[in-house]
């Protein structure tokens, strides 16, 4: 057993990176999910494991081939990591779980081998940009990611052929944007001559006034943006999730963005620190405006949509906001904040996702005029929407009053009039939220069902894991210890000189 | 003089990809496009990268061109003229462009010894311990598969991804509009499932240079040790000597010899055999990927570990780059016949 | 200045004709293959970094005191040109179904005809 | 042996400049020729004439070393390869349905076509 944990680091990867070929393998419908859901949950269980200890003993660095840092690459496991890890492979555990009906009605069934080992990869390459500890190999995994994502969102084509120009659209940001953080790599390489993070780290304040320093910090940040779908770099985000197939769409949610807002929290605070980034340059200005544009501006978007998953997808884009102004607000509260956000929209958005992807199977369309009357015709599923539309909302009770009241009392506690200005902005942002889940919880509660509709709930086994999602969601709104302990223990190792 | 050099393939490279960027005719394009790797090639060898140019070379200037050929073949050449354009994309480049300009303000001199770089303890153990700690002359393999063997696992994944990738998106059914027009135009012919069957001189010359080929895709891939090549170039090497076949003997030949399905396995096979070794060494009580556990004496272990993690470079990028012409060619033949009815 | 730099100045105009031909050209083969020069250009760039004056390549020869170049920047863009390969097959991929599709590779086509549907 | 060095240097150089002057003829018909076929001729004199000279001149540079026989190596391969080449694209286009140009009244009544695709006008 000992043994075992000793290579947990490595198997929550290896086990889905390796599990892909394998499922690549398998023909049918049903040995290759069951792969995947396994594998997936496999890996969670590391990531819990890892979690757990991580917060009782201490970071834990593993190296790969034997070889010390800097020569080799590292792995290193630290509450924020590990945090984010488990995010990610419980979420991506929990979509398969609700995969195996939606996928068979949404992607032609003789490639669902090979669908699979693209999500497990998708999977491998998040929690590989999560826990490595080398710059390159970031960008290394990051592709893997990105790779996989254009062909799943592309897969949607079968129900959208607008699927494909979005894959496509994403294919040509997130390349610019990877290129970007190899640029970012390769200048800050260029100055240290090394690639290992914290070495870079502990040789950053020394060359931090260099010009191509400061170029590698732009080229990064500008990078890990156009990843995190930023305000305005989101241009592909609504696309990719509004065609993707649904579980796709519920997992990438969940996910992908949320890799990025780590990441982008892990060059700020540990490769460049935050003396740097927030004394030296004006990171913090930057990234609130950005921010605060994109939840005020994205949320009166969302408003307009006439599709719920772009609507959804807007929405996702203004939650970043908020978790970007958490990592600019450079307190350990607004750190707090965004943490635990990232835990927060993840369950509830993948929640949501989830749900909408159960209406989807059953109507057949995501268009919010079709939806009217599903309240009666899907009770059930349209109960767990309004639950998940809360959460969004940031209803006390639910995790997303937790962070946003962490981000309040973190604007509040600079004093000034930023502060209190950020706060009204943040309750404007809450109203509009409550405007457009309305608006959805209208139609499909207040408008007659079309002539002739029947009234079916979508099967067991897609209903049962949207309301884990959903207990989960109040669970963690009440139960706050789990999300916003680790946040705490993250965002003090963080803060606390991990530099 | 090697600056007369330099200087002459970089103004030849940024002549090149301004042409790539005026022409509108895009199979000129991509036939510059293929110029500029070359050029880009040839700079690598003066800059001293020459696994990196035998890349380039194979990889840039050949497979990419093919693949874009392949994909011109399918959706026809000639780019639309535009009329007015918006200035928002020269600004934002300029704007990428001027801060890269600030950056390389302070970088050091080009090739001075005295470089962060140059002066790393990374770099020098790299180096100077590296032919020692691992017994092989070829640095780059040294570094590639051993002390970043991990990166390259990932290199291995993203290509088995991109295998994955083009089957997954050409094997979808084609659904026929009405008013969709042939595509393809006449100068470039696609490649027909019967090959060219009256072509003699075609028909020769492959027999005669397929066999060598693939010898040198045999010496490419182990000789990776002690010289420039590898598993990667190699497997580039063999594909292409497949394809060749495919050319000249028709995509249905090259289907009998190695089936869709052989491709499949052995692309998956790829992959497994790198992380198997990763697997071995982590039951026999090692880190993964740690080839010194492999055998008693470390640096045989070292040897073994890189044979074989190199193996299952080549078999996956052979497989990849296969699966990908497959979809590629395999599409214009089911075109056709879509046309056909 | 500029003959000490010159490799980045050429690295730096690579790389703003590739990301302009990105962003400006409708055509999405052209966009592709803007792609691919924006990527050949920063390989430009790593490997410059590893150059060394007077060197050679980094393969251990006979004979002492040789100078070698850094293996380091060769081996990453050895996977970068892989993954830089590897993205190109998946965008032609999504260019010929798109073809198939939509009937036309020009992006304002697309989103003309994207918008009509909606 | 002084004498044997010198008549190897100036073959070299006699080889190598022989093979460059062809290089630029090559270059030169390119542009001038007036279409795919008489182009596709100007450029196989690159192809075999002229790397065969430059090649053959480095090889009686570098003795009898491998570097010698890897030069022979590639001067073989290039004699099979560029011809066939020349000769595909020739019967490519062929096929593709392009006439030569050829003077009034030799051929059949197909008038000289002037648009060549493909060529680097």
């Amino acid at each position: 057993m000992n043994a075992l944990f000793s290579q947990a680091p490595i198997l929550a990867i290896v086990i889905p990176l390796m599990g892909a070929p394998i499922s690549a393998l398998f023909r049918g419908a049903v040995l290759p999910w069951a792969i995947a859901t396994m594998l997936s949950a496999a890996s969670f269980w590391f990531s819990i494991d890892l979690l757990v200890h991580v917060n009782t003993v201490g970071p834990i660095s593993y190296e790969l081939g034997g070889w010390e840092p800097p020569w080799g690459i590292e792995y290193v496991v630290d509450p924020l990591s590990a945090f984010v890890m488990m995010v990610i492979s419980g979420i991506s555990t929990g979509v398969l779980l609700y995969a195996r009906e939606s996928i068979l009605k949404e992607v032609s069934t003789d490639r669902l081998g090979m669908f699979f080992a693209a999500y497990l990869l998708a999977l491998a390459g998040m929690m590989g940009i999560t826990i490595t500890g080398d710059a390159f190999n970031i960008f290394v995994f990051l592709e893997i990611t990105s790779l996989s994502s254009y062909v799943l969102i592309s897969m949607g084509e079968r129900t959208d052929r607008r699927a494909l120009f979005a894959a496509f659209q994403y294919l040509v940001m997130g390349t610019i944007g990877a290129t970007f953080i190899l640029i970012g790599v390769g200048l800050l390489y260029a100055m240290t001559g090394t690639l290992n993070i914290a070495d870079i780290a502990s040789k950053f304040d020394a060359i931090a006034h260099t010009t191509p320093v400061r170029a590698a910090v732009g080229f990064l940040i500008v990078g890990v943006a156009i990843k995190l779908a930023m305000f305005p770099f989101h241009i592909w985000l609504p696309n990719g999730y509004t065609y993707a197939p649904s579980i796709i769409t519920a997992f990438f949610a969940g996910t992908a963005t949320k890799v990025s807002v780590y990441l982008m929290i892990r060059f700020i605070y540990t490769m460049f620190g935050e003396d740097f980034s927030f004394g030296e340059i004006p990171l913090t200005s930057m990234l609130m405006t950005l921010g605060v544009i994109a939840f005020l501006s994205m949320s009166v978007v969302a408003i307009f949509q006439d599709n719920l998953k772009r609507l959804l997808a807007y929405s996702s884009v203004a939650q970043l906001g908020y978790m970007t102004v958490g990592i600019a607000l450079a307190s350990e509260m607004g750190l707090i904040a965004s943490i635990t956000h990232v835990f927060n929209h993840a369950i509830v958005k993948t929640g949501l996702f989830l749900t909408v992807g159960a209406i989807f199977y059953m109507v057949g369309s995501t268009y919010i005029k079709d939806l009217a009357g599903i309240g009666q015709r899907m009770p059930i599923t349209s109960f767990a929407f309004v639950l998940g539309g809360l959460g969004l909302i940031g209803v006390p009770l639910t995790p997303g009053f937790v962070s946003k009241w962490y981000l309040v009392q973190a604007a509040l506690e600079r004093g000034d009039m930023v502060g209190y200005g950020l706060t009204i902005a943040m309750l404007i942002s809450s109203l509009f939220a409550v405007i457009y889940v309305w608006r959805v919880v209208e139609v499909m509660y207040f408008r007659p069902a079309p002539e002739g509709a029947e009234c079916k709930e979508a099967p067991l086994s897609m209903m049962i894991p949207c309301w884990i999602f959903v207990i989960a969601i109040f669970y963690f709104g009440i139960e706050t210890s789990v999300n916003i302990g680790f946040a705490e223990a993250a965002a003090s190792f963080l803060m606390g000189g991990a530099k | 003089m090697e600056e007369f050099t330099d200087v002459f393939l970089m103004v030849l490279l940024i002549v090149g990809t301004l042409g790539v960027l005026y022409v509108n005719n895009l199979f000129v394009a991509t036939m510059l496009l293929g110029a500029v790797s070359l050029i880009m090639a040839l700079i690598f060898v003066n800059l001293d990268a020459v696994d990196v140019a035998f890349t380039e070379a194979a990889v840039g200037a050949g497979i990419s061109t093919v693949l874009y050929l392949g994909t011109l073949a399918l959706v026809g050449a000639n780019e639309k003229p535009r009329g007015k354009r918006s200035p928002i994309p020269l600004l934002a480049s300029l704007l990428v462009g001027g801060i890269l300009a600030y950056a390389t303000l302070d970088l050091p001199k080009i090739g001075s010894v005295d470089t962060p770089v140059q002066m790393s303890e990374v770099t020098e153990r790299y180096v100077y311990t590296s032919p020692e700690e691992i017994g092989v002359p070829n640095m780059v393999t040294s570094v590639l598969a051993s002390y970043r063997g991990f990166d390259t696992f990932g290199e291995v994944t993203v290509i088995f991804t991109a295998g994955i990738a083009v089957l997954l998106i050409l094997r979808q059914l084609h659904r026929r509009r009405e008013d969709e027009e042939t595509p393809g135009n006449p100068p470039f012919q696609k490649v027909k499932a019967e090959g060219s069957p009256h072509d003699l001189v075609p028909h020769v010359v492959a027999k005669l240079l397929i066999p060598f080929i693939l010898l040198f895709g045999l010496y490419v891939q182990f000789h990776g040790d002690f010289g420039p090549g590898g598993g990667f170039q190699a497997g580039v090497i063999f594909a292409a000597g497949f394809i060749l076949y495919s050319l000249v003997f028709g995509l249905d030949n090259l289907k009998k010899l190695i089936p869709v399905h052989f491709v499949e396995i052995i692309l998956a096979a790829g992959v497994l055999i790198y992380g198997g070794v990763g697997v071995v060494s982590m039951l026999k009580g090692a880190n993964f990927l740690d080839y010194n556990i492999l055998s008693a004496d470390p640096i045989a272990g070292q040897h073994l570990g890189i044979l074989i993690i190199e193996i299952g470079v080549g078999v996956t990028v052979t497989a990849a780059m296969l699966c990908i012409f497959y979809g590629f060619a395999g599409r214009s033949d089911e075109l056709e016949k879509n046309n056909g009815e | 200045m500029f003959f000490e730099h010159y490799n980045y100045w050429i690295f730096v105009i690579l790389l703003m004709i590739g990301l302009y031909t990105v962003m400006s050209r409708s055509n999405l083969i052209k966009k592709m293959i803007g792609l691919s020069l924006f990527q050949t250009a920063v390989f430009l760039f790593y490997i410059t970094l590893g150059k060394i004056e007077g060197g050679t390549a980094p393969i251990l020869m006979e004979g002492e005191d040789v100078l070698y170049s850094n293996p380091l920047p060769h081996v990453l863009i050895l996977t970068a040109i892989v993954v830089g390969v590897a993205t190109t097959a998946l965008g032609l991929a999504l260019i010929v179904r798109i073809k198939e599709t939509f009937g036309t590779i020009e992006e304002d086509d697309i989103l003309r005809m994207e918008d009509e549907q909606k | 042996m002084e004498i044997l060095d010198l008549g190897l240097d100036i073959l070299t150089w006699a080889a190598i400049l022989i093979g460059c002057f062809f290089v630029i003829i090559t270059g030169y018909g390119l542009l001038r020729f007036p279409d795919l076929y008489s182009r596709i001729h100007a450029g196989g004199m690159a192809d075999t004439l002229a790397s065969f000279l430059i090649l053959g001149g480095l090889a009686l540079q570098s003795g009898l070393t491998l570097v010698t026989v890897k030069l022979i190596f590639i001067i073989a391969f290039l004699f099979i390869t560029s011809p066939t080449a020349t000769y595909a694209l020739a019967q490519a286009t062929f096929v593709a349905g392009l006439k030569p140009r050829v003077d009034e009244g030799q051929l059949d009544d197909t008038p000289p076509t002037d648009k060549v695709e493909g060529g680097k006008d």
